[in-house]
């Protein structure tokens, strides 16, 4: 941040980074991109019954400006890839990424021409969630760990400078 | 009307050397027909009062690789008034220069364009005057036919993940 | 005021081009459309499809038989069960297995959970589309009931896998009947709850009557089928026409509205599951006891408990995970009537373990094809409406 | 009588302390990382067909001043609102004058079709 050219790390910089830290956990708002079957799980995830409201984040942006948060929930094709490497890019900085299901971590039961054999080839993926497609207990038990995982980030120290991935590497 | 009767009216009408071959499997029969007739063909089977195959279920290309003719479109019929269904199936050669050729019957249903589209760039068949012959599925940038046998599953070298960068 | 807008208006409307892209919120998925518009009128609409292409027809040629079960369900994710079965069905007429009689009653109760799953999760987010945000918590809150009895049964919420070649996996546990019954008794009156909050709503009715007609003619020259051709006028449900699964047993009536435009086939939908709901209790009543799987060795697979006892069971089950059932040479054609329309599936085998050529005739990939006819000359927020009444599911449109 | 406009002025210098300080500690503490394609105008993850620059259709500014026009009326009415009960019958009266002089602005712009799309 451009703050911490005056704060050279006294001590009160470490509990502004703690707050920094809280509150871009405490209302990390998802994008709204679901691919496929897994979609649906995230869907039933923010309605009422296992309510991601209680994190914050029942807001799911439609446009990358608002979001912080890319749950890429599906089956990356290889003719959508230009598009979430573009809006990755296009969502303003500090993001994260999930990676929800098989297909989005490693191209999962479609292992052939047409799919990204994983998303973490093009964007840099934080928490990898296993399952075709994962309940919704295990896309909370992602986002708390990407909760745990901000709280643990040096924000003020050494922000995060996250781009997409050269093509393929 | 059972099958057997349609083929008949079939044959009737164009001619027994239109009819190249039958094949019965369970109580389905398809009729293989004359590649350069199906336009006809498939008009006959759509306005014949008794027959009035006006829904095209879909039509759907086979690679039979190692035969010649190589590839086989099949085009399965329902109609609407009679509730009876039929299938016919034509044989389409491979060219020298790899491209295989055939009428589109997007005149007779138009239910044809895209299933003709996705077939012709799965296979790489060119339907003759086809409205539109852009690529349905797969990327702009690729060229290569994937449900052909002898694509391997997991795709070559041409089939990379990004277009090729515009710089 | 009017003329002199329409003298200015003349001379400078140039057609303007916008992408209703592959990340949009109304667009239930990857769905892309370059939409040109004039002013706010849509001159014309052309798709582009393939941004969620998995190469599901050149995978299935490289699976086993059974191994294709899992990938047909998630070629189309809201009705699952209807897609395995439509695979089974094919697999079983092309190797001549007759399936017992509970697993077929097994099998209408889980086709018809699964019209009423995909209707539930269409009414919602149509109505989310037309501007009403309540219906889409009131119908997840029925899914999520029948998430629960999917993962009763099967263990999986969304994608149950219940289905082999030969009947079903595993009987129904205990609680499953009492459960079903208990939602087959409310569920009546939550489609009256949905029906009170749209059908005599006046906005409901002004965004949706007149949108999107799509004539008989149309209808059946572009090959639509399900609720888009019942809601032009044709009573043609392939449930009735050509029963499989014993459906000539239950009685239902086809749900079929002559209006022709978003409306109707709204009511064709809930129509439809208040019948599914009537088949469902019928299912409950006639359920016969028996055994869930056919028995024929090296095709399908013998009951799991006799695998640890039975010497033969163990070889036939190993065989058959090993190298899979032999299929004789043929092709056969088997169509089943799924939540979007004609869900059906061409089967070319040449007598190896695996499919030689499997054609998914998908209905949504189909009845995308009058989106075009549909919207042209509405307004853009109409083309929302008609994109959402036609019910598409990417993954199926793009297999 | 200096006091009596003191809450006016608090009133106006805490509204520009909070817009101001929302928009300078939002400058000061983001953080800049422009690159091209983030500048890149959002289109659904496609690249954009055709400018921003064009000449819209004339009825959307028809749309535009109307929403205004009705707008405007609905702020005056929230200090109406809040001193109602100390304004009795002639405030009242004085606020129908008011909304009748629009609704007469609101039935010709009907009968003249400008709220109709075609």
């Amino acid at each position: 941040m451009a703050i911490e050219r005056h704060l050279n790390d006294t001590v009160h910089v470490t509990n502004l980074e703690w707050f920094v830290n809280w509150s871009r956990k405490s209302s990390m708002w998802p994008l709204g991109f679901g691919l496929a079957c897994c979609a649906l799980e995230m869907i039933a995830t923010f309605v009422s019954r296992y309510d991601l409201a209680r994190f914050g984040m029942e807001v799911a942006r439609p446009s990358p400006r608002h979001a912080d948060l890319m749950i890429v929930s599906g089956t990356a094709s290889k003719k959508m890839i230009p598009a979430v490497r573009r809006i990755y890019e296009q969502m303003a900085e500090p993001r994260w990424v999930i990676a929800m299901g098989a297909c989005a971590c490693t191209g999962g039961i479609y292992k052939n021409y047409a799919v990204v054999q994983g998303i973490d080839r093009h964007l840099p993926v934080d928490v990898y969630i296993p399952g075709c497609p994962p309940r919704p207990e295990a896309l909370l038990d992602g986002i708390l760990q990407l909760h745990a995982k901000v709280m643990k980030e040096q924000s003020i120290h050494n922000p995060r400078v996250t781009c997409v991935k050269v093509a393929g590497e | 009307m059972n099958q057997e009767a349609i083929k008949d009216r079939l044959t009737a009408k164009f001619g027994q050397d239109a009819v190249l071959d039958t094949t019965v499997f369970r109580d389905q029969l398809s009729v293989t027909v004359i590649k350069d007739k199906i336009r006809e063909i498939c008009r006959f089977l759509r306005d014949e009062p008794d027959l009035f195959f006006d829904f095209l279920s879909f039509v759907g290309g086979v690679d039979k690789h190692p035969q010649t003719p190589r590839f086989e479109i099949v085009y399965q019929l329902n109609s609407s008034r009679h509730k009876h269904r039929f299938r016919i199936k034509t044989r389409v050669e491979e060219t020298a220069d790899g491209l295989a050729s055939i009428d589109s019957v997007v005149g007779v249903w138009a239910t044809a364009d895209w299933h003709e589209r996705e077939t012709a760039e799965m296979y790489g068949i060119t339907f003759k005057d086809h409205p539109d012959p852009r690529k349905l599925l797969l990327p702009e940038h690729w060229t290569v036919f994937p449900l052909r046998k002898d694509f391997p599953l997991e795709g070559t070298d041409d089939t990379p993940d990004l277009p090729p960068q515009k710089i | 005021m009017n003329e002199q807008v329409r003298r200015m208006e003349d001379f400078q409307s140039e057609l303007m081009e916008l992408n209703l892209g592959p990340h949009h919120p109304s667009t239930h998925g990857v769905f892309r459309a370059v939409v040109e518009l004039d002013g706010e009128t849509v001159v014309n609409v052309t798709p582009h499809l393939g941004y969620l292409h998995r190469g599901y027809e050149k995978t299935c040629e490289n699976k086993h038989y059974h191994q294709v079960i899992p990938l047909a369900e998630r070629c189309d994710y809201m009705g699952a069960s209807s897609n395995s079965l439509a695979f089974c069905l094919t697999v079983e007429k092309m190797l001549g297995v007759d399936v017992p009689e509970r697993a077929q009653v097994i099998r209408v109760m889980f086709a018809e959970l699964s019209r009423i799953f995909s209707h539930l999760f269409w009414l919602g987010t149509h109505a989310h589309d037309v501007g009403a945000m309540t219906p889409l918590f009131y119908n997840l809150r029925e899914r999520e009931e029948i998430m629960n009895l999917f993962e009763l049964s099967a263990g999986g919420r969304l994608m149950p896998n219940y289905l082999r070649i030969g009947g079903v996996i595993q009987d129904l546990p205990e609680g499953f009947v009492e459960r079903l019954r208990a939602f087959t008794e409310h569920f009546d009156r939550r489609v009256d709850e949905y029906e009170t909050l749209l059908t005599k709503n006046v906005i409901y009715m002004d965004r949706t009557q007149g949108i999107g007609v799509l004539s008989l003619k149309d209808a059946i020259g572009l090959g639509a089928s399900g609720p888009m051709i019942r809601g032009s006028g044709l009573a043609w449900d392939i449930r009735k026409t050509e029963p499989y699964c014993g459906y000539e047993t239950y009685d239902f009536s086809v749900a079929v509205e002559k209006g022709c435009d978003a409306y109707s086939r709204y009511l064709v939908r809930i129509r439809e599951m208040r019948e599914s709901n009537r088949i469902l209790k019928q299912t409950l009543e006639k359920l016969p006891g028996g055994p869930i799987r056919a028995r024929q060795p090296g095709v399908v697979f013998p009951p799991q408990e006799e695998i640890y006892t039975k010497m033969e069971s163990l070889i036939h089950h190993f065989m058959l995970v090993v190298e899979g059932l032999k299929a004789p040479v043929g092709e056969y054609y088997q169509c089943i009537e799924s939540p979007r329309g004609e869900l059906g599936c061409y089967l070319v085998s040449d007598g190896g373990p695996r499919p030689y050529r499997l054609k998914w005739r998908a209905p949504a990939f189909v009845n995308l094809e009058s989106l075009a006819i549909m919207a042209r000359g509405h307004l853009f927020a109409d083309l929302i409406a008609i994109l959402s009444s036609v019910d598409i599911v990417l993954a199926e449109v793009d297999r | 009588m200096i006091n009596s406009y003191l809450p006016i002025l608090v009133i106006l210098l805490v509204s520009a302390f909070i817009g101001l300080a929302i928009i300078v500690l939002s400058t000061l503490l983001s953080r800049k990382n422009p690159t091209p394609i983030k500048l890149m105008p959002y289109e659904c993850g496609m690249d954009p067909i055709g400018g921003a620059r064009r000449r819209f259709s004339v009825r959307f500014f028809i749309i535009g001043m109307l929403f205004i026009v009705f707008d405007i009326e609905l702020i005056f009415m929230f200090p109406w609102a809040a001193v109602y009960d100390k304004l009795l019958v002639f405030g009242f009266v004085e606020m129908l004058i008011f909304v009748l002089v629009l609704l007469a602005g609101l039935i010709y712009v009907w009968k003249k079709g400008a709220l109709e799309w075609q």
